[in-house]
């Protein structure tokens, strides 16, 4: 059975998450990927967005975390600070998993969702924020979606939007910040995670018909591609619920 | 007090605004609308995530100063286009927040206290980057001294907490939101994901709320617990049915995805956009107009089925 | 999981635990009983203005530690009489607050933050007196090195604002809250007012709901803007009807005054107390039984009228 | 047409509340001065607690700030948070009117209701502050009810649960307190104000019957007696209205 790349990120993705996890997902893609880890392999996890919905039932796909679609048959509807008090709570905040996008991203997974160039003079300003600095900062596990292309894998960020690992394995602590931090990064060639002592990214699966070699090509930096394993294709079970249960009208996908 | 009036009294050139919605849902659209009509200039304006009321207001050049933490309209724009361009242009000057951030300061607004602390963005260039200056915090009283200050945990690691960033509360001079329900006197009901609205509207000096339905006050009485807003907070209440079109609002409508997809065509071009002002907004003298003008068909496209409070088989 | 059980479980000797509620309503009482029955002890108990509850712990010999901001039953007891007693006998530790320090207190556990500001009590003695040594803080890793602190305004000025107070955040190892509705996974609705019950109930490592009704998970979700309390807090949910008498739960039963009467003239008196715990309490082994040995009369004469909520022919 | 001095008390004190007035009551007398206030002279007036009822319609006396009464077609019911935001708020707080009891007092008008003695080994504990403290601290006016006694009107507190006006006229300024402090304090014998330069408290009036020099014989301080004036009684239509609409149980007149 075909897939696109999309379609396997989204995959991806879904893969990781667990029946007890909190999934906190954006817009786009990120909200595919939740939707299909609770209607493929995670059918007990609960979908949570930053506008204060926990629990939605999602019939049918929201285009952005305020759509009224979010709203129907939740657990919960509260407000903003009820979200993200979640997430800063100490005992809710560590099941929730942080689905997150950037325009780039650096070795400690931090990520760059506000300007490209000069803060007070842009060359390109994005979105901001939004909830993403909050999620990075109190959630013990994020997972970011990420093009994989060398002006999105940089050596150093231009703006430092939402913390992952700061500068290394003390980072976060010293910062201040609580213990979480970047888990998956997963683009459209491949998968990474971070490593356990260096905090560093490192390349954990390539997908079918892709090389290590050829994502290396791809980062401004280097990774440990020792561990690299080629991954699963999405199954037909996986990409026909993908396609009918979560996005039938192809928004998406 | 027609919508005209309350823009006219409540929001002049200058002043401190905020406006209620997120991205694309429950924006106070017909007052931003009134607002670009009326051509009030150099707004400071506060927001979290609220995608098109923002943009329309920056395009319109109405804006010279923004607080915010998110430009984006879903799927439609996700970065807003002309705060983008503004932004790139610096037409605008810009201060950057977290959602939580903003939420926060509209909270301590809100609450009468002069900060709120969070855990969110230590170690971050939200910390480290300052939009506003601080000569231009400086020279500006309406301005706390400092975007936002990092703090050791007075309380001696309470929490396993060593650090703490302080964000100063925000008092608009007028907030508007848009609502399902109020009564005459300005008590408020919120259908669905009430998102910042009710600290943004406590926190405000003056409060203009436009809703779809004025009910009996005796209708609001007999469920107080479901009104977030007592009429206390409030300065006018203007009905405006589809008040937020073309954001959604829950159980009333959708957004209208015809109209989201030309405004941003339009928006990436100069001379377009200013057609689409020309248009949409300035030939219009009122809300009514500009619903007349989009059209009975297409509100019909995007009414909320009321079981479900969103569109069902809108196609998006 | 019974009541018994969750008691068990989750209120362990030497813990620290807050209850919902306030006064003469909604306070958790079938639970209250059960720690009782339990003969539980050394427990630091935090509270707002929870009259009934506290007393009847603290009357039991529950209770070393107790924060709080007020002891009284409304006009059955302007002051709860066996804390009143306990603390002039020095039976217990207290330390006071005002109810809006308290209310800022469980929030800023359920926010996951150290500390809350707010310009309450400067100048007053909650600030110059403390009830906890400064040595018995340092002593117990479990409360926090400072009971308040205030602080200079480090936004200069802010809000017309030159000092602060900053509250500790309160993170209970259990709280109990006693509501109207609750499904089996936890999602709570409180009907009339929320008191403090939801930033309890957050705050908390641990939760114990008890409720007058379980519900089908799809009648919650059918109003989720309804429901404060999402599932994930929840670690035990029990049906107990009648959970929350002698207190009253809005839309379910009044209080009852005949029984708040005779605990005030029991508890002037020790002897007659004791008799009371026994009888009452201790004889009785479940809630149930202690409802049957209320009789069946008395809760019809409490029942609420359902246009108010209350008894409105109640004798009082 | 004979009245007690509670009833006296009861309408001394809804007499000084106005329209635009938001009226903060506790348990007892001040809730029945809040009734009688909007059903005799001030109808417009907002009833307010601090349980987090705003304008409820009180058809029945309610017992406590947390009787299931005050939630009964109220404009909102929220939580201790929600009415504590709104006095400190700025805006909303400075037309509250706050509505205290106490056991002392002093001539700042600071109240104790917490203990009677030492702090840390009491000869008589109170209740404690509940939200008095919070109350006396926010709101631009507060009325205190105190039966007029020696051991009640103090030169000195035991202890300071709730500010008043503190050491002087710029006592709550120095503590970093909101401008505000106490207005009225309505006795059984008559009404005291606080004095715009000096903030001490003075005589206002002395109910029929009564004298100053009455009144200064029952309280450990001195003051000023000489702007003093007799009061009117209530009316016969006050009475009624009082009796009849506000306490028709006698639950606590």
């Amino acid at each position: 059975m075909g897939y696109t790349l999309k379609e396997m990120m989204a995959i991806a993705a879904a893969r990781e998450i667990q029946n007890s996890d909190v999934v906190f997902c954006g817009t786009g893609i990120s909200m595919l990927a939740a939707m299909a880890a609770k209607n493929i392999n995670a059918p007990e996890s609960t979908i949570f967005f930053e506008t204060g919905a926990i629990d939605s039932k999602l019939e049918d796909l929201p285009l952005a975390v305020s759509d009224s679609r979010i709203m129907y048959q939740a657990s919960s509807n509260g407000g903003l600070l009820d979200s993200f008090a979640f997430m800063q709570n100490r005992f809710t905040g560590k099941h929730v998993v942080g689905i997150l996008g950037a325009a780039q991203i650096d070795i400690y997974g931090n990520l760059n969702s506000t300007v490209i160039g000069d803060y007070n003079a842009p060359d390109v300003r994005f979105s901001g924020s939004g909830g993403a600095c909050d999620v990075a900062s109190f959630v013990s596990k994020t997972i970011i979606f990420m093009k994989l292309e060398k002006r999105k894998f940089k050596l150093k960020l231009d703006y430092l939007t939402s913390p992952g690992y700061l500068d290394g394995p003390d980072g976060r602590e010293k910062a201040g910040l609580p213990e979480g931090g970047p888990y998956r990064v997963i683009t459209d060639m491949g998968v990474m995670g971070f490593d356990g002592d260096s905090k560093k990214m490192f390349l954990k699966g390539y997908y079918p018909g892709i090389s290590s070699g050829k994502i290396l090509e791809n980062m401004e930096f280097n990774i440990d591609i020792s561990r690299a394993e080629k991954m699963d294709a999405p199954t037909p079970g996986e990409l026909t619920l993908l396609r009918e249960k979560c996005d039938p009208q192809g928004l998406i996908l | 007090m027609d919508l005209k009036e309350a823009v006219r009294q409540y929001v002049k050139h200058g002043c401190h605004l905020s406006i209620g919605g997120f991205t694309i849902n429950r924006n106070p659209m017909a007052a931003v609308y009134e607002i670009i009509r009326q051509k009030i200039k150099d707004i400071h304006l506060y927001a979290h995530s609220n995608g098109q009321g923002v943009d329309e207001l920056v395009g319109a050049g109405c804006i010279s100063c923004l607080e915010i933490a998110y430009g984006g309209s879903g799927k439609f724009a996700s970065t807003c286009i002309r705060f983008k361009k503004a932004v790139q242009e610096k037409k605008i000057k810009i201060e950057d927040y977290s959602n939580y951030q903003m939420s926060l300061r509209f909270l301590a607004g809100s609450m009468g206290i002069a900060f709120l602390p969070t855990r969110s963005s230590l170690g971050s260039d939200i910390i480290n980057r300052w939009g506003f200056s601080r000569e231009f915090r400086q020279e500006n009283p309406r301005l706390p001294d400092q975007k936002l200050i990092v703090m050791e945990n007075p309380f001696e690691n309470w929490c396993d907490t060593k650090k703490i960033v302080l964000v100063p509360a925000i008092i608009p001079d007028v907030t508007i939101i848009h609502v399902q329900k109020a009564d005459v006197r300005g008590n408020c009901r919120i259908e669905g994901l009430t998102f910042a609205d009710v600290e943004q509207a406590k926190a405000a000096k003056n409060l203009i709320v436009t809703c779809e339905e004025v009910v009996d006050e005796n209708y609001l009485k007999s469920d107080p617990d479901r009104n977030q807003i007592p009429f206390l907070h409030a300065s006018a209440v203007i009905h405006i049915p589809h008040g937020a079109y073309p954001c959604a609002c829950y159980g009333y409508y959708d957004y209208d995805p015809i109209f989201l997809k030309d405004y941003a065509k339009a928006a990436g071009d100069d001379i377009q956009y200013h057609k689409y002002i020309q248009e949409s907004i300035l030939n219009n003298s009122t809300h009514d107009d500009f619903l007349d003008y989009i059209g009975k068909d297409r509100l019909k496209l995007i009414a909320a089925d009321k079981d479900y409070g969103y569109a069902k088989n809108l196609v998006r």
